[in-house]
């Protein structure tokens, strides 16, 4: 097994996500430690230009991860995402990003379980996969 | 039937004059090059003769109308009445300030193919009739169909009869395509990574960042482009990751909202097929939500409204 | 030749919080090699493009006189992206000074006349310079009287304090002192807008040029002043401010008319000014 | 000095240089671009002009003026080096006299006697200019109301005439012959081919029928100009792109930015247009030209009027007409420089 650590951008919903990782900490639910945490106030809050920025910036994979539709605390919130989320994955896959670098998941707080589970099997994905090669942002290719 | 279109809108133009029941009138003004036509503001009934309509008529004028305040008499085929019914539902235009002359459209042509044509001779004049056009330069004339030199979109056009209108100066026109098809787009989805990479990178090579393709765009309107914030979400630079960043970031600001005018792949100065980026995502807005931008005024934008139980293949 | 674009390294040796609400710095630099100090040879009224490596740069007024030896004064103000992160530089850091740049004031055309200075806000950085250079041993008597108005909205928002009370106690200038408004009772100075105050204390434009430097608003109201006490428009010397990137006449943007800020000024005289398409 | 060459001799032999790095016009997609000469690359010298300008091979769109190091530990951190690169000796074969006319209003820019652009001046010193005439001008041509013509010699090094099977070319500065001595099979004109060239000339000149009222336009004042109420009106189709400024040989405007990656940092110097909003926006947020009608006045106030009136010689135009055949709203220079020239 390589002991490469690959380096994953996690967008969580404050109220449901982020909980669940807590949740899954104070119940010594093992994950893989490759995670950066970003908390968001909700997951809608995630704008195409973060997920992007961070696949810039040599994130080898992003997860986005809110409550499930219809608990947002914001009643419409992930409504409004899942929309969004659906047609700019499509698209970053229609311009040669790997489908495994990129998850989006509904995980209420209450589901600790859930979260360390989808944050192995995520982890298991990527490590497969390997590092991000592919539209990174270096120093420009300039004369 | 193009001189009859044009006789018809000046006619409209200069009774919306006399009735009073406009401040000005947006059209197109015969200018110095045929393949591009120069819109126009008239604010004068007796400038109502300089409006013209061909099958060159192809930027959508509903980006002149952001933010005016006057009253406004414009002509708008189908995907230009569908952007000024996305700028109504967007707040940019009230419908109230609006005179919309409908115009059922025939398509426009492809100035690109029609250089080729002649081995890019210079063009000074063209004239058309309902299916033919003349091209017509220095020692030469020769005549072509319309149809063998629509452009891309044209030719898959699925509304080309204008969705709203005040007064509509002919018999709509039957449909082309009953249903938006995305051949193009499937190929490209087929394509294995690698080579799509390199597909989308060859494409956009001689990108000059020159922005025409976002300035010309009525969806573009914001008073500061992601492209100008101060603390800069990519590099201005023409580095190619730059590049393709803008190109899909632009193209993402569109979703749900873009009615395939053409217009951003028309200006290109270097002749980028720029549309593929918003074409996967009308085709992905189409087959998932079966949403088309611009139908109606009662439907609210794609990413502005949700069903509960929209497609959901999340985690 | 030296590349025009490569800016001087220099370190910062001090940093001075001028105003309460700390969004204007006074940066003290100092050249890493000194021969750069030799060949920076500047009259106040230039500016220099100050270099943050990794941000850009930033076209700022030198404060400083050149009769003050080793080091170079600048006062920025937190408005950019560029500025913002220099207010968060400590002393000690490295940055670029690249210049002198533009013109200076018309010091020639000085000589032997009353000089009447009129600054507003943080608009007094190169005429703290003149000041400080005018009052230095071999240049005072070049000049004639020197009168000086300097005011800004509240106490706290006055540059260089300690200096303006020193200056104001020497008889070898009239430094009147204004702010729009104060409640501070034992404030000793004048109350008043800058016009308003210099209306006041100029008497006459008789042998004089006045430098006005300071928000537009403050030059549109203070120029008619002037001009009532009859300054013609050649002795009326503004210095204007323009976005700049190269600061050396080549990239195309600061221009008024076929003029450019950065290399025909930024010091300019309202008769060249009436002369220019008023876009700036 | 007249050298007759076999086009094919000719071209084939340009593979052969190995000193030099050549620049010709080669057909890409829809449209020409000046591309260096390599293997699958083939010259079209029967080409109308190029798409964009040959700007780009003297005066690239983005260019690395210096590097520095943001990390503490480095001696020498947060001090810009100039970027290392080489300027080879290179040579632009088949450029039309509008764009070397062109070269020559630029360089008034980078090349003056109180600054030189180092990166713009070296490039330009090490190339030779090897122009191509037009024997056929279009409608959208004004070279020769501007102080050049299809068979001007300003700013070219050797001109070309195309004689059907032959290029005749002319010899005029020593950077021209130095490079044609690489050109094998070349030989002596004749008086015939010197006459044909002539008569090819005197032909192209008269083709160029368009009317621009420079003259007119120059005695305006800028003031009466600048004041005129035209501007709002010529303006409305404007879209406010950067296609004209871009594709235009004597635009120069540039931009600088900085860019880090991790401890790394560059200086950029990139193209920028007069028609951008940024371009003149104060970080306070005042922008002396925040309308459109104000960008659109400054292009040609500034390509008509202030270069003019600064250097005393002429338009900073070389009637290429690149900027009337791209814009997508067909702001045509020439209408728009009759009407500065009537108000």
């Amino acid at each position: 097994m390589n002991n490469w650590k690959p380096n994953i951008v996690a967008f969580l919903c404050n109220w449901c996500s982020y909980g669940a990782a807590d949740l899954a900490g104070v119940s010594r639910l093992q994950y893989p430690p490759y995670f950066r945490v970003i908390r968001v106030p909700c997951s809608s809050r995630v704008d195409a230009r973060f997920i992007i920025a961070a696949f810039r910036n040599g994130a080898d994979a992003v997860w986005v991860s809110g409550c499930h539709p219809g608990d947002c605390h914001y009643i419409e919130g992930n409504f409004y995402a899942r929309r969004k989320f659906i047609l700019l994955r499509e698209l970053l896959k229609f311009i040669g990003i790997e489908p495994e670098r990129l998850f989006f998941s509904w995980i209420s707080s209450a589901e600790g379980t859930k979260f360390a589970e989808t944050a192995r099997m995520i982890a298991e994905k990527v490590k497969a996969l390997g590092p991000s090669k592919f539209f990174i942002k270096k120093r420009p290719e300039v004369v | 039937m193009m001189q009859h279109y044009t006789e018809k809108i000046k006619e409209i133009a200069k009774r919306l004059f006399e009735e009073e029941k406009i401040d000005i009138f947006i059209g197109y003004e015969k200018g110095t090059n045929p393949f591009f036509p120069r819109p126009t503001l008239i604010s004068k009934i007796e400038d109502v003769n300089k409006l013209i309509w061909n099958s060159n008529c192809a930027l959508n004028l509903c980006n002149y109308l952001t933010g005016r305040k006057e009253r406004i008499g414009i002509i708008a085929n189908g995907c230009t009445s569908r952007s000024i019914v996305t700028h109504i539902l967007e707040n940019q235009i009230k419908r109230e300030q609006l005179y919309i002359v409908g115009i059922p459209c025939e398509g426009m042509l492809d100035y690109r193919k029609i250089q080729a044509a002649v081995d890019n001779k210079e063009i000074l004049e063209i004239k058309e009739n309902e299916k033919e056009f003349k091209v017509i330069g220095d020692g030469f004339e020769e005549a072509f169909n319309k149809e063998d030199f629509l452009q891309e979109n044209c030719l898959a056009c699925t509304h080309p009869n204008p969705v709203i209108y005040d007064e509509i100066i002919a018999e709509p026109v039957s449909t082309r395509a009953a249903r938006p098809e995305y051949e193009d787009i499937k190929e490209i989805e087929e394509m294995p990574i690698e080579k799509r990479r390199f597909h989308i990178q060859k494409l956009l090579e001689r990108c000059i960042r020159c922005y025409a393709c976002r300035n010309v765009c009525p969806l573009c309107y914001c008073p500061t482009c992601f492209v100008d914030e101060r603390i800069p979400w990519f590099g201005k630079s023409i580095d190619p990751t730059d590049t393709l960043t803008f190109h899909i970031l632009r193209a993402f600001h569109c979703a749900g909202r873009c009615t395939d005018c053409g217009a951003c792949e028309r200006v290109c100065p270097v002749g980028i097929p720029i549309r593929i980026f918003i074409k996967k995502l009308n085709k992905d807005a189409f087959e998932i939500f079966s949403w088309e931008a611009g139908l109606s005024l009662e439907q609210k934008p794609l990413f502005a409204a949700y069903k509960k139980d929209d497609y959901d293949d999340f985690l | 030749m030296q590349n025009p674009y490569l800016p001087y390294p220099a370190v910062i040796e001090k940093i001075i919080v001028e105003t309460d609400d700390r969004s204007l710095r006074t940066f003290k630099l100092k050249f890493l090699d000194p021969s750069h100090e030799q060949v920076f040879k500047y009259m106040p009224g230039q500016f220099a493009e100050i270099s943050v490596p990794g941000k850009g740069e930033v076209p700022i007024g030198i404060a400083s006189s050149p009769t003050e030896k080793g080091y170079l004064l600048f006062t920025i103000n937190k408005v950019g992206l560029v500025t913002t992160h220099l207010h968060n530089m400590k002393e000690g850091d490295i940055l670029g000074v690249r210049g002198p740049l533009g013109n200076s004031y018309p010091w020639d055309r000085m000589e032997g006349k009353n000089v009447v200075i009129i600054g507003g806000g943080f608009a007094f950085t190169t005429l703290r310079s003149s000041i400080v250079y005018m009052l230095h041993p071999e240049n005072r008597p070049k000049f004639e009287k020197i009168i000086v108005v300097y005011g800004a909205r509240r106490p706290g928002l006055l540059l260089y304090k300690d200096e303006l009370w020193e200056w104001e106690k020497r008889n070898d200038l009239e430094m009147h002192i204004t702010v729009d408004a104060t409640d501070d009772p034992n404030w000793k100075y004048n109350i008043g807008f800058v016009p308003t105050i210099t209306e006041q204390k100029v008497k006459s434009a008789e042998n004089a040029i006045a430098i006005v430097c300071g928000p537009p608003i403050m030059i549109r109201f203070t120029q008619p002043v002037l001009e009532k006490i009859g300054f013609s428009p050649e002795n009326i010397i503004l210095s204007l401010e323009m976005r700049m990137k190269c600061g050396i006449g080549m990239c195309g943007r600061c221009n008024i008319g076929y003029k450019f800020v950065c290399k025909d000024g930024p010091v300019f005289s309202l008769a060249e000014l009436k002369e220019l398409p008023s876009e700036y | 000095m007249y050298k007759l060459f076999k086009k094919e001799d000719f071209i084939n032999s340009l593979y052969k240089i190995k000193d030099y790095k050549i620049f010709v016009p080669a057909k890409e997609g829809y449209y020409h671009f000046f591309s260096p000469l390599e293997k699958g690359i083939s010259p079209d010298f029967s080409f109308f002009n190029t798409r964009l300008s040959p700007k780009s091979i003297i005066y690239p769109q983005s260019e690395r003026m210096f590097e520095f190091s943001l990390n503490k530990e480095d001696p020498d951190a947060f001090i810009l080096k100039e970027a290392e690169k080489e300027f080879p000796l290179q040579a632009i074969i088949g450029i039309r006299p509008c764009d070397a006319h062109a070269f020559q209003i630029v360089k008034k820019n980078f090349d003056n006697p109180d600054y030189k652009d180092p990166w713009w001046t070296k490039r330009y010193e090490n190339t030779t200019f090897i122009g191509l005439g037009c024997n056929n001008p279009r409608n959208t041509c004004f070279c020769t109301k501007v102080g050049g013509g299809p068979f001007s010699e300003i700013g070219l090094d050797a001109i070309m005439y195309d004689l059907g099977e032959n290029f005749l070319i002319k010899v005029l500065t020593d950077k021209g012959s130095l490079f044609l001595k690489k050109i094998e099979g070349g030989k002596e004109a004749e008086e015939t081919h010197i006459k044909q060239a002539e008569k090819i000339k005197k032909e192209a000149e008269a083709k160029i029928k368009t009317d621009i009222e420079i003259e007119a336009l120059l005695k305006k004042g800028i003031l009466q100009v600048f004041e005129a109420d035209i501007w709002e009106e010529i303006s409305f189709p404007c879209i406010n792109c950067g296609i004209c400024t871009y594709l235009c040989p004597t635009c120069w405007c540039f931009d600088i930015q900085d860019e880090v990656y991790k401890d790394k940092g560059d200086r950029i110097r990139n193209w920028d247009s007069c028609m951008f909003p940024i371009f003149t926006l104060h970080a306070s947020g005042h922008n002396p030209r925040a309308e459109k009608f104000r960008r659109v006045r400054q292009r040609f106030m500034h390509k008509l009027k202030y270069y003019p009136e600064k250097y005393h010689d002429g338009v900073q135009c070389s009637g290429c007409g690149r900027c009337i055949i791209a814009c997508p709203t067909n702001m045509d220079i020439r209408e728009i420089a009759n009407k500065m020239s009537k108000i």
